[in-house]
């Protein structure tokens, strides 16, 4: 029984991997890796929960009756290229940062906002 | 690891793993998604944002006994939670109760194309997708408006590996049949894995090829970035044009049986159309933050703002 | 015998994994990335042929191609930081 | 009877493949320098990703699924050793020297 259920623990694993990668680190690129790490993590949750035993890919062909929840699919599949903008968004703000501030650790920025 | 590099490699492959793991649980559409995104373009930007920022990192992690301490707690109340989850792989679970079972076992009849997933996508839920492709616009007007804002020196990186002639020669005969792959996964969308947004994203890689290889100023006078952002808006117009067409013609927004007088006819063009409008507007999207990302450099020293 | 092929793609993927978190220089990582992608086409191919519905070629095809251009813009990076000193801190 | 002919010519094809894959990937992990490694996965690489396909090809038949195997060895084969020469030439560029008392690592 318990062991039925190890695709969410790996998930689990992942996402968490991801949260601590962005709390304990202070490089702002290290803490969107982080993120996307959780991010994908979030996907593999999806996808494992539509997958279903003895399927096979949602895609009509002949002699097959068993298919894969194509709904998942379709939620992760914009989910990944909305991810990658979105991603792309949080990269622009951080070079723009560092052209603010010639820095991208959080503690140095923390230091040179007190500053001021 | 204190070599940002490393790190941005490590999860490269953690790209590619993760669309290997989608193809062993026949998720066959995301898996090629996930192969250009995670395995391509985001390495790219990854890299090219590594080149602005630099690439080591000054301070180790704080305070990691606490934060390690919250995590597993955290941890340790998921899997708590998953012991009430159905088993992996289990066909009585909940998620497939609901309306999955109406996709699969109506929608090749309905709408007459055997990629469900496609369906699903193009139809059913294309409000949802309509959402989804105006995000990815507006994300790409985002990063234009915050980094071209700041990039002033133009044509100043100039570094078009002149000394990679075998590289040259054979990226030459390699893009067009990305171009051409790219189109075919663009049409090919409703009967195998594919479809407009992975389209999209290959385009632009094959456009990304050219622009590393010969230029980024010969690029943009081939493809100009200010024809990208009228392409980026007219897919999502054509996007939604369909709809208002569709709301016209005495349907629902996006209710394409009623676009021809056969509605599964109707249904096939407004599944084609509104793909196109997702594959332009990916493309030009992911074209343009790739050339507001390589446009800058970091030779203009803004002071700190105290 | 495919299923052999995709248990050997899978003991060399580990490997090249190895290699790329051991790898002294960035360029054994960047060889490690290449053969990881490279291994990862072949093994979505051979299982495709396992769970018998091969027509997901398509896939691997995409690998192959994204998998050149990501080493490729890795080794621009590498011209561009290297020959101007863009990626050095302040 | 072309059918368990090219299913028996598979089998060879796709042993010898594994045989050189595994091989590389034991050169990748073992060999002391960038340079060696280069050898032992860039030699297998295109050669075993040959054999491979052309197994599977043997596999599929006459069809659609041959062909793109055949475009994705093509790819591969095309791709794989310009991906070297690159590598090759950024490495040595980059100060790689190859050194030849360095023992295995491993």
């Amino acid at each position: 029984m318990l062991m039925e259920l190890y695709n969410y623990w790996v998930v689990i694993l992942l996402m968490m991997t991801g949260f601590y990668i962005v709390i304990v680190q202070g490089n702002l690129i290290k803490k969107l890796i982080g993120l996307n790490l959780f991010q994908t993590s979030v996907f593999i949750f999806y996808i494992s929960v539509g997958k279903v035993a003895g399927g096979t890919a949602p895609i009509q062909s002949a002699g097959v009756d068993v298919y894969s929840n194509p709904l998942p699919h379709v939620l992760i599949l914009t989910a990944i290229v909305v991810g990658i903008s979105t991603t792309a968004l949080a990269l622009a703000l951080v070079i723009r940062i560092r052209n603010a501030y010639g820095t991208v650790e959080e503690e140095e920025l923390q230091k040179r906002d007190l500053q001021c | 690891m204190r070599d940002l590099f490393a790190v941005v490699m490590l999860a490269g492959i953690y790209g590619l793993l993760s669309a290997s793991f989608f193809v062993a649980v026949d998720a066959v559409d995301v898996a090629f998604t996930e192969a250009a995104v995670g395995a391509g373009v985001f390495p790219l930007l990854m890299l090219t944002a590594l080149a602005l920022v630099g690439r080591h990192e000054q301070t180790a992690g704080r305070r990691p006994l606490l934060s390690f301490l919250l995590v597993s707690v955290t941890g340790a109340m998921l899997v708590l939670g998953t012991l009430d989850m159905p088993a992996f792989g289990s066909a009585d679970a909940p998620a497939h109760q609901h309306v999955a079972v109406r996709y699969i076992e109506t929608s090749p009849a309905e709408i007459g194309i055997p990629n469900m997933v496609t369906s699903v996508l193009a139809d059913y839920r294309a409000y949802d997708t309509l959402g989804e492709v105006v995000v990815i616009f507006t994300a790409a007007m985002g990063v234009l408006g915050l980094l071209s804002a700041a990039s002033s020196n133009t044509g100043t990186v100039q570094a078009t590996m002149h000394e990679h002639r075998v590289l040259r020669v054979v990226s030459k005969m390699l893009i067009p049949l990305i171009l051409l792959f790219a189109l075919y996964v663009q049409f090919h969308g409703e009967h195998g894995p594919g479809g407009g947004f992975q389209a999209g994203v290959i385009f632009a890689a094959g456009i990304i090829l050219y622009a590393m290889l010969f230029g980024l100023s010969n690029t943009r006078k081939i493809i100009r970035p200010e024809l990208l952002q009228v392409l980026a808006a007219c897919g999502v117009l054509l996007y939604g044009s369909v709809g208002v067409v569709s709301l016209l013609s005495g349907g629902n927004f996006l209710d394409y049986s009623h676009l021809l007088a056969d509605p599964l006819a109707g249904r096939h063009v407004g599944i084609i159309v509104i793909e196109l409008g997702v594959g332009i507007t990916v493309a030009a999207a992911m074209i343009l933050i790739f050339y507001a990302f390589a446009n800058m450099t970091v030779t203009d020293e803004d002071s700190p703002p105290c | 015998m495919l299923a052999a092929a995709a248990v050997a793609l899978l003991v060399v993927m580990v490997m090249a994994l190895v290699r790329a978190m051991l790898g002294p220089t960035i360029y054994d990582r960047i060889l490690a990335v290449n053969v990881f992608g490279t291994k990862t086409v072949l093994l979505i191919a051979v299982v495709g042929f396992l769970f018998g519905r091969p027509d997901f070629l398509d896939i691997a095809l995409v690998y192959a191609l994204i998998n050149f251009i990501s080493v490729i813009g890795v080794l621009r990076y590498f011209e561009y930081s290297g020959s101007s000193q863009k990626g050095a801190k302040p | 009877m072309m059918a368990v002919l090219a299913e028996w010519l598979s089998v060879p094809l796709l042993a010898v493949g594994i045989f050189l894959v595994v091989s590389g990937g034991v050169g990748l992990l073992r060999f002391p320098d960038i340079f060696c490694r280069m050898h032992a996965a860039g030699v297998t690489e295109t050669l075993a990703s040959g054999l491979i396909l052309l197994g599977l090809m043997l596999l599929a038949g006459w069809g659609i699924a041959a062909f793109k195997l055949l475009l994705i060895l093509l790819f591969l084969l095309i791709t794989s050793p310009t991906a070297s020469h690159a590598l090759a030439k950024a490495a040595l560029h980059g100060g790689m020297k190859v050194d030849p008392d360095k023992k295995e690592t491993f």
